[in-house]
């Protein structure tokens, strides 16, 4: 199970490096931050599922939603 | 055991990879994102080794896992979050003035001043 | 209350002042709020001082003070200790934001958010400078490079956020392999705190100990960036230079230093890791000629202060690393550490009024390009200066940091080349103060009078030139005069809490003797004949040469890498 | 000059991995002394029953002082850069969700259904956050993440119409934080100075009284991060900002 949702979590950050929109990037961080919680979980770490589902997954991606919003969500090619 | 070790390696080294090699500097901050991550799963994924219950003491409970790693790593989320706040805060910033996201394109435009 | 505590003060105090200027910030109308402003400096930064003296008789007897935070046992708990290092580092940090923040008042950022943002620095130096716990000292050190990073970034100028946010991902992605070394220890030892990892880390195999070794790199190598010898200061020359003036000051003077007496206790962690002071103490003096010769091709008037500072830090680090090579429980070590100490007092003193002064300079010339800024007194007479104290003061600076008596700058100079006299450091120093003389000959150009025909001022400038930027200026030139005229006094204070023992060994004959008289003349002709080669045909080339060096985001990390590879090769092979 | 740029990153990499390889894949098996001192002991000598949290904010409260001074300064450092940005654009600002209705264009990406629900939910969720600060010496959770939630609760009330709060007016929400702040400041300096053996002396009581301190700091915390996040959210929407 843990092998799986790590290979996952590998998956999403190669994902996360290589997609040109950059929304995508960020929901696939917010993704891998939620497969972290739940592997915490199954780590018998509630309190840091917790705080990595609520920081993780809402304060970060709020503010890299904002911060795309007042920048550009395409990523240029060079 | 060997195979969760070498995932967390390679989110560790996708990370990296990221950081030093994007242009774009939000994915830059995605690099160090990642970095701080891979660390973190670490801390819990070898604590979580001695033992299977989560630390909160009752009357029945025997055997929980080392207490202290989730601990720090309560700390470590936080000041990865915060840096990275930070870090956004400025690339909007830089964005505003500039206009590129470029790390090489805003490093030309800001050479000749002062 | 507790008297054993008394000495977590200069933590809490700040913290308690910060916390007033921001509930003044909130609640109170601006009047009140500046005067919430001076309470919470007088609270936070001038009693701490007042608090370190007092400690001083218990330093000397009993040598150090230690707590565990909240009285728990000290296997889990956090141990803080307070010693006669900690002692140097808090008077260091107070007594320089002061003259820092007076200054800031007129002209740099002066929200009560800028004062908040000094106490908790200072709030956070004197924690990194008590802890003996990893951990902490992972958080402590975050939560100074924060400060640092909002500072320079508070001016909004976009190369000031710019360099800001290179130092910040730089320095914050160090401290992940921070993070990955104390992991790697306590695994290793099941603890966090100094004493016990010392203990564990003699009872483990070979095999092991080679793996405690590549932890204690990664911890090393992320405080060696803070403190920026010479592979690593990528981030500095930006972020020093594009600051607000009393902010280079805060981080040219204090925050470069105190990472690195904190490595003073990171390397008692393990005896082996003594096989790498004799490296870095190469590294350090190599970093000082090599700072030199870039800040004599700068043209901005900044950057050169700048590359001086990596240039002095390099002096410290050769004093503080062959201070570590003999152990500083010997006496030449001690003696080493004391001129380190010494060195970097007298630098963050000097430093702080260069960049002071040099700022109020060229924001008055409103250009910072040292070939084309000439007299600047001028210009300042119209911003309303009456009497020329700025280039005083700035003549004072340079004197003090060219080593010519009877500043500060000449005694620590001479005390710090004194015990490395037979090795070859010695010489590349003596090169190194050289090159200082000269690039300060060219810095100091800036106040000669300007061909172009200047009108004589016929109506009385408008505007009152600020009396806090000559307060902050005239504080610092003090200092750094009382400092240099009572230099015996000093290393007396110091030599009581560093040397055990009855000895006293410096004499004022170290420093006044016709040997060394006479090597000062010399370095001054030296320089002055260097001075004259480097703005030449031939040597201006050179320079122009090492001016259109740039680096990259990248080269950094490869710098990193590159730095942690050496130092492993060194210590495992 | 692109070869050598690749070339490079390769060397970097390669060396950091040869560095960080033999931490991560170390076999050596995980310390357990700590472990058995705390499940002995830990509930003795804080009285909370949530090792976590008995660690967090008793063994070692000053790494929880010094991660609050880390979300004090990112915050204060973000919101200067947010209001800069504001103050410069203030006219082509006006985004699509702004606050305040007058304001927003009319293409606005947001429905009526969301402003409803918003403020239906706000009051549930600020009520689960209490519950997570409250608890958190017990159960997992504590001061922090319930100020997560107490933050997005706050967002929630701010996002819709309906419910009228002084909750999301930044100056309160400052008030408070500064508040909280300096309360913070003044427990852990009791706890740090005026203790002596403070913990040990009172864990024999009642459980709920042992662990009277770290409820109060779970409070404490809860409230300073709940509010600092809500006006940095809140600034970052478009909303009205603090001064």
């Amino acid at each position: 199970m843990n092998i799986l949702l790590l290979s996952l979590i590998l998956c999403l950050a190669i994902f996360s490096l290589i997609a040109k929109d950059l929304l995508h990037s960020i929901i696939a961080l917010s993704a891998i931050s939620i497969l972290s919680a739940l592997l915490f979980t199954f780590l018998k770490a509630p309190d840091v599922a917790i705080t990595e589902a609520a920081v993780g997954v809402g304060v970060s991606t709020i503010i890299y939603v904002w911060a795309i919003r007042h920048t550009k969500r395409k990523d240029e090619e060079k | 055991m060997l195979i969760e070790r070498v995932l967390i390696f390679l989110i560790f080294i996708t990370g990296f990879i990221g950081l030093i090699s994007m242009k774009n500097i939000i994915k830059k901050i995605i690099g160090l994102n990642l970095l701080n991550s891979a660390v973190v799963l670490l801390f819990i994924l070898e604590a979580s080794r001695i033992g299977d219950k989560a630390p909160i003491l009752n009357d029945k409970i025997q055997n929980i896992v080392d207490p202290i790693p989730q601990a720090l790593m309560l700390t470590a989320i936080v000041i990865g979050v915060c840096v990275t706040a930070l870090s956004l805060a400025m690339s909007v910033r830089l964005y505003k003035t500039t206009g590129s996201l470029d790390i090489t394109i805003i490093k030309e435009r800001l050479e000749n001043e002062y | 209350m507790n008297i054993d505590n008394f000495f977590l003060a200069p933590i809490f105090l700040p913290l308690l002042a910060a916390s007033i200027v921001l509930m003044s910030k909130s609640f109170f109308p601006v009047k009140l709020r500046r005067f919430c402003e001076y309470i919470g400096i007088l609270i936070g930064l001038l009693l701490p001082i007042l608090i370190v003296f007092l400690l001083y008789p218990y330093v000397i007897n009993n040598g150090s003070l230690s707590i565990v935070i909240g009285s728990y046992t000290p296997k889990i708990g956090i141990i803080y200790k307070f010693d006669s290092l900690s002692l140097v580092m808090i008077l260091l940090t107070n007594l320089l934001s002061i003259p820092a923040w007076i200054y800031s008042r007129k002209v740099g950022p002066a929200h009560s958010y800028f004062t908040a943002l000094v106490l908790i620095q200072s709030a956070t130096i004197a924690a990194i400078s008590m802890t003996s716990d990893i951990f902490n000292l992972f958080v402590c050190l975050e939560v100074m490079g924060l400060v640092a990073y909002v500072l320079i970034a508070s001016k909004q100028e976009r190369s000031a956020v710019f360099a800001a946010f290179n130092y910040m991902m730089y320095s914050s992605s160090s401290m992940v392999f921070f993070l990955l070394g104390s992991f790697g220890l306590y695994r290793l030892t099941g603890s966090l705190a100094y004493q016990e990892i010392t203990k564990t880390l003699m009872t483990l195999s070979a095999k092991e100990q080679n793996l405690a070794l590549v932890c204690l790199l990664l911890l090393i190598v992320p405080i060696l960036l803070r403190v920026a010898i010479m592979p690593l200061s990528g981030w500095l020359i930006n972020a020093h230079s594009k600051a607000p003036h009393a902010v280079s000051a805060l981080l040219s003077g204090i925050l470069i230093k105190i990472p690195l007496f904190v490595l003073v206790r990171v390397f008692s962690l393990s005896p082996v890791l003594q096989n790498l002071t004799l490296l870095l103490s190469y590294i350090g003096a190599a970093t000082a000629l090599i700072g030199v010769l870039f800040a004599l091709a700068q043209s901005d008037a900044k950057k050169l202060l700048a590359y001086h500072s990596i240039s002095q830090i390099g002096y410290i680090v050769t004093a503080w690393a062959l201070a570590l090579h003999h152990g500083i429980d010997t006496t030449i070590g001690a003696l080493l550490l004391i001129a380190a100490l010494f060195h970097s007092f007298s630098h963050a003193i000097f430093k702080g009024l260069l960049f002071l002064s040099i700022g109020t300079a060229t924001d008055a010339a409103g250009s910072r390009d040292v070939y084309k800024i000439r007299g600047v007194n001028y210009m300042l007479r119209q911003k309303g200066e009456k009497f020329p104290l700025t280039m005083i003061c700035f003549l004072i600076g340079a004197l003090s940091i060219m080593a010519i008596p009877p500043f500060n700058g000449f005694f620590s100079k001479t005390l710090l080349t004194y015990y490395v006299k037979t090795s070859i450091h010695y010489t590349i120093l003596s090169i190194a103060g050289i090159g200082t003389i000269a690039s300060f000959i060219k810095l100091s150009r800036i106040f000669l009078p300007s061909k172009e025909i200047k009108k004589p001022i016929k109506e009385l400038p408008t505007s009152k030139f600020p009396f806090s930027i000559h307060l902050s200026l005239i504080i610092l030139a003090l200092l750094s005069l009382l400092t240099g005229i009572f230099a015996q006094e000093l290393f007396g204070l110091l030599e009581n809490m560093f040397i055990s023992t009855n000895q006293r060994p410096i004499k004022a004959t170290i420093f006044f003797s016709k040997s060394n008289l006479l090597k000062t003349l010399y370095t001054v002709l030296g320089g002055i004949l260097l001075f004259i080669i480097a703005t030449n045909k031939p040597g201006s080339k050179i320079l122009h040469k090492l001016k259109s060096l740039k680096t990259d985001f990248t080269d950094q990390y490869l710098a990193f890498a590159i730095t942690i590879a050496f130092l492993s090769s060194f210590l495992l092979i | 000059m692109k070869k050598t740029s690749f070339f490079k990153i390769f060397l970097t990499t390669f060396i950091i991995s040869l560095a960080v390889l033999p931490i991560i894949l170390s076999n050596k098996s995980w310390p357990t002394l700590a472990r058995d001192y705390l499940f002995n002991q830990a509930f003795n000598e804080t009285g909370a029953s949530n090792t976590v949290s008995s660690i967090y904010l008793g063994y070692r409260l000053m790494d929880t002082l010094g991660e609050t001074l880390v979300l004090l300064v990112a915050i204060t450092g973000t919101m200067s850069i947010l209001l800069n940005l504001h103050k410069q654009t203030l006219e082509s600002v006006e985004t699509e969700s702004s606050l305040s209705p007058e304001k927003r264009p009319q293409n606005a990406l947001r429905t009526n259904l969301v402003e409803v629900v918003a403020s239906k939910l706000g009051p549930i969720i600020l009520l689960f956050g209490l519950y997570v600060m409250l608890y958190g010496h017990i159960s997992p959770g504590g001061g922090f993440q319930g100020g997560v939630i107490v933050a997005s609760a706050i967002v929630f009330l701010a996002l819709g119409t309906e419910v009228k709060t002084k909750l999301t007016n930044s100056v309160v929400l400052s008030r408070i934080e500064a508040f909280s702040f300096i309360s913070l400041i003044l427990v852990t300096t009791y706890v740090v100075f005026f203790t002596d053996g403070f913990f040990s002396s009172i864990a024999t009581d009642s459980p709920f009284v042992s662990a009277s301190i770290i409820i109060l700091l779970n409070i404490i915390i809860g409230l300073k991060v709940g509010t600092s996040l809500a006006v940095m959210i809140i600034a970052m929407m478009g909303g009205q900002h603090a001064h």
